[in-house]
């Protein structure tokens, strides 16, 4: 009801193919983003930011580099978790290697390191599929976990085996690490997420995302049309991984500060995934709405409960926290198996068809 | 004024040969698939391969597009002998296909199928497709015009934004061909491109499968199983049975072959 | 408006001089789009002009001369209207053909234009002319834009559009100064041109060219332009026939003068779309596309939930009820005002969004009457639309609704420079910017159609009301008289009758009669609808049509039908005295109807003759055997007992209230 | 130079310094190699019949442990708590059916999977919800302590352990050989189509192929119980199910049984002997990476048949 499509018609391809094509579309992401830049940050309070915001962001940035492999190039991974962890490590022994680095780029960097080590965990999907794909990626979360626990150097050495972020500044500003203000390192986060989910969205929408597609909806078809599988494959666990271990450092760096490496076990890989199933696989929105949902679901449900005043014990709140993960889980792949984004295309179709059903 | 078809076929006659496959064998465990078959394409011709079911047509062009590696027999595509050489490979070298039961990507729309026809003719690294605008959205562009002149070929506007997955058969057929033009072919292999069709379906086909030969030149193979329209769609027609090559011709002369009406009768109760 | 200065007050007198000007003023403004390749190609003034160029000297190039005719025979392309103004540029006469018309009817048209050239869109086309080249000896080239299917075709007098550019650029290429020869060549021509020779069906036997001069046409145009404030940034959807005047007149003639921007669709069947993408501000239909437009809108809300229907007709009530007044600025309660602004906010703007008329400015209809209904459901959502009556021979515009006048059951007043009048006998004679020059080769008839004063006969009866507003009446040869010698026009009382919804057919007899009768047909689905509302159990057509309690609904139609007569005074003699429902449907399997479903008065008169002397008689119900011929073919019986009824008439209204 | 000796020839000379702690290791590594098994077959009953890999499986052995702990707990006899668990996981399989795996029935396999993973968290919510989440001890009576053979040491309940293995998978293949639910279930595994000739519905065989893996969980529940405690880290130890199941194959029971067996093994030896070198924990990853490197040669296992394509 809100759409007016009569005369906006496309003259050229490029128009077409916009991301937005539809102005009411732009208008709203434009307004989106300016809440997200003005007025969360001024009116949000610091618990809010760090209890929700920061956390969600952050996991978008993840969300995405799963969805890359799973749900554009279909590659299961139950890897994410080890795949973050090789993010953080990396963050924190460049930081403290030079400290004079500036932080921003150390966060990009430790992406690169996680993703030669994606490649490297990715090359059985040159030989295996699906399920048998997945618990091979185990072996990188196992492993990749017990390495950085066991092996001294990656922790400096901590007894503990714990890394924690020393501050830093960037142009002055303080961003990580003790007094960094809650609004700086939200924003910080809000526009490496803006950034990254635009390159995908890009690179979905380009050569790459198409191969990837192919392979992902009929692998031999994608083969007679000349695709070399080997290089999909491991392209798509690149840029998975690389999105995940930049993910890995924020978590590390801007959300928790201070990290044991059971932070990022098999169990953190399993979230990540079921925000992209709840999200949307194949769906770069879905990655994002599949973050904010999963992430402030746990914050609601422990806080809910004392906010009604229902006396319920934490572990309590926990075991139903489990339970409603799991369930949502099923509801959704047998709902809707494309998840919120999907349900947002079905509410979206309606206003444009709007006032008829069809 | 349409020049009648055996114009066409003499002329192509004369064509160089594209692709010679000698001697194909090819078994699996036991099974003989194919059994020492040898065949050529020429330059411009639309060439059938028909046989009763299980004659080992599919297997011939799984052998033609590298799905299939035969033990025994040579394959020479553009003048280059090869063995052992993967799909990808083939591809690039220029042999287009189409399946029985269609292969599309289910989850894209119709211009998105046609587009990763594409692929291999688009260059830009990945850096520059994050990017997007500049090189990248200049290639699209250009790969768009190319996809698009093929949906107006194959009149199928009408869909360009549908997912694949909702159409019809036929129009799933006809996506897939175009799918497989957008790859520019030199060789064009189409499996039963009519299975499952209804008449008028057909003759479209048909007609598209014309067009494409005669406007855009592309040599093609194709398995049917309508002995009409093979007839009237091939200049030559080899017929296979249990694996064996056992006519080859211009189309009247297979039909008259008494080993040919054997093998069709013979396979009548099947 | 600065810019359509030039349009109005410029001194051009040929369509290619004003594309000159247009490039010259407007040249990076769009001129045309076609939607083709899943885009809006498009191209500016400026490169209207180079492909007319190319064509032009293309043209030229294959022989093409001063006087030369060429057909344009296909669906709306750019390519097309390229060649009305490259044909003109070189003095040569466009010719547009109905693309659907049948080879007789082709050869007829080709052969009596004399055309040497044909511009046509695809082998379709070219196929029948290949058919009738033997019947067509002056035709020396055919012109094709699609090269689909043609590639082998034998291409000794045939030519792509293509080439045929080619051949005009390339001679550019090999000597500029072919530009300059065009345009001395261009510059040659004159108001004394013919601009286009628009073939007429005419209703009775074959159809005539009508000659249309260019200073003329340009003039008509120009009245029109300004009538509607028309101007470059205007968009228009060019969708109706090429051979129409409507189309020669609205999306080249007004287009080239006012510099707006035309586009074409990418075919018949996905119009719809084409035109929601578009969005045009200028639209022009005939009253049966709103209608289906509107069938289509309220299927389709069928479907919908429960709420939103009620929510949907809800609004479409205030919308009713208030919206004409808010559009022409009446006193309205601050009430319906809000309700309106919700009414907008929910449901108009959305709905013109989804049909595509969100940005119209100015709309048009014509051709047939248009139900007072239909048409006030477009204004009331807030659509400038309006009316106009005109003739090919008028080119086009004779009357038309200024904004702010707009009335349902009127064309409006004559437009600027317009001369109407009224015969004795009220057929509407005209004078007008645009007039014809001529029958082409036909001097009899051109002279039949000139009253001795010059002016021309249209062959249509009205009669101008109160306010000066023309109204339509009927074909003036239908157009009869009762024995008291008033005015009385069946088709008048008929079109008034049918807008009932429950009344499909209705067939008026008073000619040299004491009163006026008519017979009904009911409409089986508005009908039996009602019937389940109010219970009304029936078990076939005849049933339902014998309901006393259907009679009595169609008597208040009726009744309100006279009413409205009444308040007018030509046409208050001219009152429904009596009326029968029919007890069979009136169909064309029986010759009731011609195939175009229009009633065919005389066979009918005689079929049902008792039923008529019935109806003068006084008589208040008749037995009846009709003959009937089922789907199936088979003939039988149907005999029925038909009830008779009077109505009330009404005094002569002294002058008409205000139009509501 | 010291470094490659150290792991390239030292190991070996330990093992043959000492013989007797080399064969304990390995028993030691049997012993949790059954265990493993003892999971696996749960998983590949569940795969042989309908082709689902039940990642579920390795919260069904927490909640079956959970739930006879908690029927002891209230006071009940062994017997019966055992008989109630079972029925209840019975009800279990019967839920599951209905709720998760009807609605997404001809869903594609990988769909499944991903449902399990879900119901893996409902059912371990569910059942720390309802017995609570702090660690049980778990005593059925099952013989500890160990005796002598030779010089070397065994444990009474690895040979327990050992043992109800074996008597699982001997009851396993009797009932797949010879009822008629086995047989439906063996052409199940075949074809779908066959499956309904044999006269069985779907979604029933799926329920009791289902409370099958009930029943094996519980076994797994209670061995796993009895050595360590019934603790939300089955459900992780569960985890080693799947590298297990691809060495061995999903399909084959035998092959659960032998690759667990060599996976136990290996990463106790290789933790014995490597491990310390390199930090220790190493079992935490060996498994998976044999699993890995093995699929990359062989990606059916062991004893899995050929994946052929089709074009």
């Amino acid at each position: 009801m809100f759409y007016r499509e009569a005369g906006q018609f496309k003259t050229s391809y490029a128009a077409d193919q916009a991301i937005f094509p539809i102005l009411q579309d732009r208008l709203f992401v434009i307004a989106v983003l300016a809440v997200a830049y003005l007025v969360i940050p001024f009116i949000s309070t610091p618990y809010f930011l760090v209890t929700i915001m920061i956390p969600s962001l952050i996991f978008c940035i993840a969300a995405l580099g799963l969805n890359v492999l799973t749900g554009y190039a279909g590659q299961l991974s139950l890897g994410t978790g080890g795949f973050m962890a090789v993010g953080a490590y990396a963050t924190f022994k460049m930081t403290t290697m030079f400290p004079e680095l500036n932080i921003v780029i150390v966060f990009l960097l430790s992406g690169v390191f996680a993703a030669a080590v994606g490649v490297l965990f990715g090359l059985p999907s040159l030989r295996i599929k699906g399920f048998y794909l997945a618990v091979a990626t185990l072996a990188a979360q196992f492993f990749l976990i017990w390495l950085f626990n066991r092996v001294g150097w990656f922790s400096n050495y901590d007894p503990s085996g714990t890394i924690s972020m020393p501050p830093r500044d960037v142009f002055g500003i303080r961003v990580v690490g003790s007094g960094a203000a809650p609004e700086v390192r939200y924003l910080m986060v809000l526009t490496l997420v803006v950034v990254f989910c635009l390159l995908v969205k890009n690179l979905v929408r380009s050569r790459m995302g198409r191969t990837w597609m192919a392979v992902r909806d009929m692998d031999i078809a994608a083969e007679i049309i000349g695709i070399r599988l080997m290089w999909a494959k491991l392209s798509a666990f690149a840029i998975s991984s690389y999105l995940c271990g930049v993910a890995g450092g924020l978590y590390f760096a801007v959300y928790l500060r201070t990290v044991e490496t059971i932070a990022f076990d098999v169990v953190l890989s399993f979230v990540v995934l079921f925000m992209i199933i709840v999200g949307g696989l194949g769906s770069v929105l879905g990655s994002i709405l599949g973050a904010f949902f999963i992430t402030a679901i746990p914050v609601i449900l422990t806080r809910a409960p004392h906010d009604l005043g229902i006396p319920i014990s934490v572990d309590m709140a926990q075991h139903l926290e489990v339970i409603i993960f799991g369930s949502l889980i099923i509801f959704f792949l047998i709902v809707e198996p494309h998840g919120l984004a999907r349900l947002w295309q079905i509410a979206k179709e309606k206003l444009r068809r709007w006032p008829f059903p069809y | 004024m349409r020049a009648p078809a055996t114009e066409a076929a003499n002329a192509t006659e004369t064509g160089k040969t594209v692709l010679s496959a000698e001697n194909i064998s090819l078994t699996f465990g036991g099974l003989k698939a194919l059994r020492d078959v040898s065949f050529d394409v020429k330059k411009g011709e639309i060439r059938a391969i028909i046989g009763p079911n299980g004659a080992g047509k599919t297997s011939m062009l799984n052998c033609i597009n590298g799905f299939y590696h035969p033990q025994e027999g040579t394959i020479t595509f553009k003048g280059v002998a090869r063995r052992r050489a993967r799909p990808d490979r083939i591809a690039r070298q220029g042999i287009a296909r189409t399946f029985q039961n269609v292969a599309l990507f289910k989850g894209m729309s119709t211009l998105d199928n046609i587009m990763t026809g594409r692929l291999t003719k688009m260059h830009t690294n990945f850096l520059l497709q994050a990017i997007y605008w500049g090189p990248n959205q200049r290639e699209e562009i250009a790969h768009r015009e190319v996809c698009e002149r093929i949906i107006d070929f194959l009149e199928i506007e009408h869909i360009r934004n549908t997912p694949v997955g909702r159409l019809p058969y036929g129009l799933q057929k006809r996506v897939e061909l175009a799918r497989a033009l957008a790859m520019e072919p030199d060789l064009l292999l189409l499996d039963e491109p009519m299975a499952g069709m209804n008449l008028e379906e057909k003759q479209d086909m048909c007609r598209f499968i014309l067009d494409t030969n005669h406007q855009l030149g592309t040599t093609i193979v194709l398995i049917e199983h309508d002995m009409g329209v093979v007839m009237d769609l091939s200049d030559r027609v080899a017929v296979l049975d249990y694996g064996n090559l056992i006519a080859d011709g211009r189309p009247d002369d297979v039909q008259s072959d008494q080993r040919v009406i054997d093998a069709y009768l013979g396979v009548s109760h099947q | 408006m600065a810019q359509d200065v030039p349009a109005v007050a410029g001194g051009e007198d040929t369509f290619p001089k004003l594309l000159l000007r247009n490039a010259r003023d407007f040249t990076s403004r769009p001129a045309m789009r076609e939607k083709d390749y899943g885009i809006w190609q498009s191209w500016t003034w400026g490169e209207a002009l180079e492909e007319v160029r190319a064509l032009a000297i293309g043209l030229a190039e294959l022989g093409f001369v001063r006087g030369d005719k060429v057909a344009i025979i296909g669906a709306n392309r750019p390519q097309l209207y390229w060649t009305f103004c490259a044909a003109q540029s070189l003095g040569g006469v466009p010719v547009p053909v109905y693309k659907d018309s049948v080879a007789e009817e082709m050869a007829f048209v080709l052969d009596h234009a004399e055309v040497r050239f044909a511009v046509v869109e695809d082998q379709e086309q070219v196929d029948k002319l290949l058919l009738l080249s033997d019947r067509l000896p002056k035709l020396e080239h055919v012109i094709y834009k699609d090269e689909r299917g043609l590639g082998d075709y034998d291409h000794t007098r045939l030519h792509a559009f293509a080439s045929v550019q080619d051949a005009g650029r390339s001679a550019i290429q090999k000597d500029a100064s072919a530009i300059a020869e065009w345009e001395k060549e261009l510059s040659r021509g004159g108001p004394d041109d013919i601009s286009v020779i628009l073939y007429t069906s005419g209703t009775t036997g074959q159809s005539k060219g009508v000659i249309i001069g260019s200073g003329r046409a340009i003039a008509a145009a120009r009245d029109t332009v300004a009538f509607d404030k028309l101007n470059e940034h205007d968009e228009a959807l060019a969708y109706l026939p090429l051979a129409w005047v409507g189309d020669f007149y609205l999306n080249f003639a007004q287009a080239m003068v006012a510099g707006f921007c035309v586009s074409c669709p990418e075919s018949e069947d996905t119009l719809l779309q084409d035109l929601r993408e578009i969005g045009p501000t200028f639209y022009f239909a005939p009253p049966r596309i709103f209608e289906n437009l509107l069938t289509t809108v309220s299927i389709r809300m069928e479907d919908a939930s429960a709420a939103k229907r009620r929510m949907f007709h809800y609004f479409l009530g205030v919308a009713r009820r208030v919206g004409e007044d808010i559009l022409n600025g009446r006193p309205v309660p601050l009430k319906d005002r809000v309700l309106y602004g919700i009414g907008r906010w929910l449901v108009y703007e959305p709905l013109k969004n989804v049909l595509g008329f969100s940005r119209v400015r100015v709309a048009y209809t014509a051709g047939e009457a248009i139900g007072p209904d239909l048409f006030a459901f477009y204004r009331s959502l807030g659509m400038n639309l309006k009316q106009l009556y005109g003739q090919t021979e008028a080119f086009l515009y004779l009357t038309a609704h200024p904004d702010g006048q707009i009335r349902a059951d009127t064309v409006g007043p004559p437009m600027p420079n317009v001369e109407l009048k009224i015969a004795e006998g009220g057929e509407i004679l005209f004078k007008c910017p645009g007039m014809f020059v001529g029958y082409f080769r036909d001097e009899g008839r051109t002279r039949e159609v000139l009253s001795e004063d010059g002016y021309v006969k249209t062959g249509d009866a009205g009669f101008f009301d109160s306010e000066g507003h023309l109204r339509i009446v009927d074909r003036a040869k239908d157009v009869g008289h009762l024995n008291d010698g008033t005015l009385y026009a069946p088709k008048y009382i008929e079109n008034k009758l049918k807008f009932f919804p429950n009344i499909r057919e209705a067939v008026a007899f008073g000619h040299e009669r004491d009163f006026v009768a008519v017979f009904l047909n009911i409409d089986l689905n508005a009908v039996s609808y009602w019937a389940e509302r109010n219970n009304i159990s029936y078990g076939s057509y005849q049933e339902l049509a014998a309901n006393p309690k259907v009679y009595d609904m169609i008597e208040q139609h009726i009744v309100e039908t006279n009413q409205d007569l009444a308040s007018e005074p030509e046409m208050a003699g001219a009152q429904i005295h009596r009326f029968l429902i029919l007890h069979k449907e009136l169909d064309p399997d029986d010759g009731e109807l011609t195939r175009t479903q229009k009633v065919r008065r005389g066979y009918i008169a005689e079929r049902y003759q008792p039923l008529i002397d019935a109806l003068y008689s006084g008589a208040t119900s008749q037995y009846i055997e009709t003959e009937v011929t089922f789907e199936d073919g088979r003939k039988g019986m149907l005999r029925a007992d038909v009830e008779i009824r009077d109505v009330k008439t009404f005094p002569v209204a002294k002058q008409k209230e205000a139009a509501e | 130079m010291q470094v490659l000796f150290d792991f390239l020839i030292g190991p070996f000379f330990q093992i043959f310094e000492a013989p007797i702690f080399f064969v304990e290791v390995v028993i030691g590594g049997m012993a949790a190699g059954i265990m493993y098994a003892l999971v696996a077959i749960g998983f590949a009953v569940i795969f042989k019949a309908s082709g689902i890999v039940n990642f579920a499986q390795g919260a069904m052995v927490l909640f079956a442990g959970l739930t006879l702990v908690g029927f002891l707990q209230m006071g009940a006899p062994l017997w019966l708590a055992l008989i109630a668990t079972v029925v209840v996981m019975v009800a279990l399989a019967y839920a599951v059916e209905r709720v998760v795996l009807g609605p997404l029935v001809n869903q594609p396999l990988i769909v499944l999977f991903m449902a399990t993973i879900g119901l893996s968290f409902v059912i371990e919510g569910f059942g720390e919800l309802a017995w609570g989440s702090d660690v049980h001890r778990l005593d059925v009576g099952l013989p500890r302590g160990s005796f002598f053979v030779g010089d070397i040491m065994i444990d009474r309940f690895h040979l327990v352990a050992a043992g109800s293995a074996g008597a699982l998978v001997v009851a396993i293949v009797l009932f797949m050989q010879y009822t008629k639910f086995g047989r439906a279930l063996r052409a199940v595994a075949d074809d779908h189509q066959a499956a309904l000739s044999v006269g069985i519905p779907l979604r029933m065989i799926w329920v009791i192929t289902w409370s099958i893996a009930g029943v094996i969980a519980l076994v797994a529940g209670v061995m796993w119980g009895t050595q360590a405690g019934i603790q939300f880290s089955l459900v992780l130890i569960a985890f080693k199910a799947l590298p297990v199941l691809i060495l061995g194959g999903f399909n084959s029971i035998t092959g659960a049984i032998v690759a667990g067996l060599i996976i136990g093994v290996g990463e106790t030896v290789f933790e014995v002997y490597w491990g310390q070198m390199m930090g220790g924990a190493t079992e935490n990853w060996f498994a998976y990476v044999v699993a890995m490197i093995f699929l990359f040669f062989r990606p059916q296992g062991l004893f899995g048949e050929r994946i052929i394509e089709r074009v």
